[in-house]
């Protein structure tokens, strides 16, 4: 193995200051204090890690993050990483150096002739194997087979569950299939345009506009009110009539030019 | 059988593979030159009269076939005990559900067409059956689950049909909707 | 022949019917509720034995075929000439004797790499089949013959490979060379 220092994605010392106000603080047999500090250590080679147990860290980075109510997920994801460096280091630090042993050229002489023997072994149980009569080259099957006649009889099992899955399934695809919007009652533009322009002939004196809408139930109402308004702004731009408010919010009034 | 000729063989493993029945000219081009064949058909078919195929001519020709006394015995019956296909299960799952069901109805919550195929297998099986029409237009059929599909599935009542909120709780409805896409109330699910 | 018993004659022409080999439990279900069919196959392969078709075992599927003997004389009725290269027989042959065998261990002992065209090749004929992965680093596919590959060479089972024995005497399906052959450093392993 390399005795190379891996170079980590090592969290930018910034985020390392504000960790520590949050405070991840390791309290476990062979080791207290912060994540990072554990690591910091752990990189330098200053602890023994097969003395920390990564199950305990993880079972404490878990009750740390589960315990900060709303886990704030770059903070989470930083001690992530470093618990993830110290299980790497400590699985590098477990695993055994063990030099490659030099082949003694015996052994390689005795491997190289049993491969040869073994390739020459498969070469003739190949050859033998074709030696043998082949169906369809030297035996044959019966020509015209009959075929065995079945007559199928269906029953298939009742299976509840597949049932009731099969019904969830229809009832998501429905609930899934898009909204289609509903189509509410309205008065149209045009309708409060023929209304209006009938309402407004010979119209001299100043009239409220809500005067001029004809009176509609519920929903009706309201539109009936946004038709007609911009029915009047029509009107008022073609010349038709003359539109006008005292103040914001003040009455709608308007007549007949 | 140590005293079969070779030709006596030969005939018989050329009727065996072959793909057609044969002449007895036939048999003889493929045979030892000066083979008589007719006597060796003859002793062949009278040697496997009482086996379970038997050697018979048609038209000249000669081929094996099963013993005409027991083509019945080896009809097997099979019963096909596949679960129903998708469609059949969500169309019986449906009208279980919203009973009396038109095909319409179905197409409607399916979200696709319903084949007469896929009732039929349903009413073959005798767990849903047409049952009257509605007074709309087109006087629609309306199906309805079966006493023999109550049975089957082994429940008392259709009311035992788990709710909605039931089949959710099981994980059989799993994706939800986004919350803002719910109805606030579950929609109840009509005659359950 | 005209005391054959029933079961003896349906088995004879289920087997003669069918298109595919059949099993002991596959031929059970289409006869009469307690047949004892090992026997009457027994008896069966002894009555065919040196006619012109026989019946044979392959991997616990009996079946007739025409007698090898006579294969020169049915040249006409060759439906498969076509032969295996040398590198598919050679993988087909690696397989059988050391099933399961992964792709690795194929090269291994070929030498040369194996292309997938030639373990297509087996596969599609279907005498080799990809049976499950091997708990080893890479998890790779493993590979083992086929009934219709014990049928295709008349073997009823594996183990009457030819030569297997002898090969497996001399150590020639082990990855390793045998005890004897390694040098005395190495430890020597119990009971090898």
């Amino acid at each position: 193995m390399s005795e190379a220092e891996p170079t980590p994605a090592s969290p930018p010392p910034g985020t390392a200051a504000a960790i520590a106000a949050e405070g991840l603080v390791l309290r476990m047999e062979g080791w207290e204090g912060p994540l990072e500090r554990l690591l910091d250590l752990a990189r330098t080679r200053k602890i023994d890690l097969a003395r920390i147990s990564i199950t305990h860290l993880v079972d404490q980075y878990l009750a740390h993050v589960e315990g900060e109510g709303r886990p704030r997920l770059e903070i989470a994801a930083e001690y992530l990483v470093m618990a993830a460096w110290v299980a790497f280091l400590k699985s590098a630090s477990l695993l055994p150096v063990e030099p490659e042993p030099e082949p003694e050229p015996e052994a390689l002489a005795a491997a190289a002739a049993h491969r040869a023997a073994r390739l020459a072994a498969m070469r003739d149980a190949a050859a033998l194997l074709d030696l043998r009569p082949r169906l369809g080259r030297e035996r044959h099957a019966r020509g015209q087979p009959e075929g065995l006649a079945e007559r199928t009889r269906a029953s298939p099992g009742a299976n509840l569950q597949a049932l009731l899955a099969a019904y969830g399934r229809v009832r998501l695809r429905s609930e899934r299939r898009g909204y289609t919007p509903q189509r509410r009652a309205v008065v149209t533009m045009a309708q409060a345009l023929a209304a209006l322009t009938a309402a407004t002939r010979g119209l001299r004196e100043w009239t409220m506009l809500a005067r001029l809408i004809a009176p509609a139930p519920g929903t009706l109402a309201r539109s009936g009110l946004a038709s007609t308004l911009a029915a009047a702004l029509e009107l008022a731009r073609g010349a038709r009539i003359e539109l006008r408010q005292a103040t914001a919010f003040a009455p709608i009034e308007l007549r007949a030019t | 059988m140590s005293d079969l000729g070779l030709s006596l063989r030969l005939v018989e493993a050329l009727l065996f593979a072959a793909r057609e029945p044969l002449s007895p000219a036939e048999l003889a081009r493929r045979l030892p030159p000066g083979t008589n064949v007719p006597p060796i058909l003859a002793e062949l078919s009278t040697t496997y009269a009482a086996r379970g195929f038997v050697l018979a001519e048609h038209g000249g020709r000669w081929a094996f076939h099963t013993a005409p006394d027991l083509a019945a015995a080896l009809v097997h019956e099979r019963v096909d005990s596949r679960s129903l296909g998708r469609a059949a299960l969500e169309t019986l799952a449906i009208i279980a559900y919203h009973e009396p069901a038109t095909r319409a109805e179905i197409e409607e919550i399916r979200g696709v067409a319903v084949s007469a195929d896929t009732l039929g297998t349903l009413i073959e099986l005798g767990w849903v059956r047409p049952a009257g029409r509605r007074e709309a237009p087109g006087r629609p059929l309306e199906y309805r689950t079966t006493p023999e599909f109550l049975r089957a599935y082994d429940l008392a009542h259709l009311r035992d049909l788990p709710g909605l909120a039931d089949l959710r709780a099981a994980g059989l409805l799993a994706a939800e909707p986004p919350a803002a896409l719910r109805p606030a109330s579950e929609p109840m699910l009509p005659g359950v």
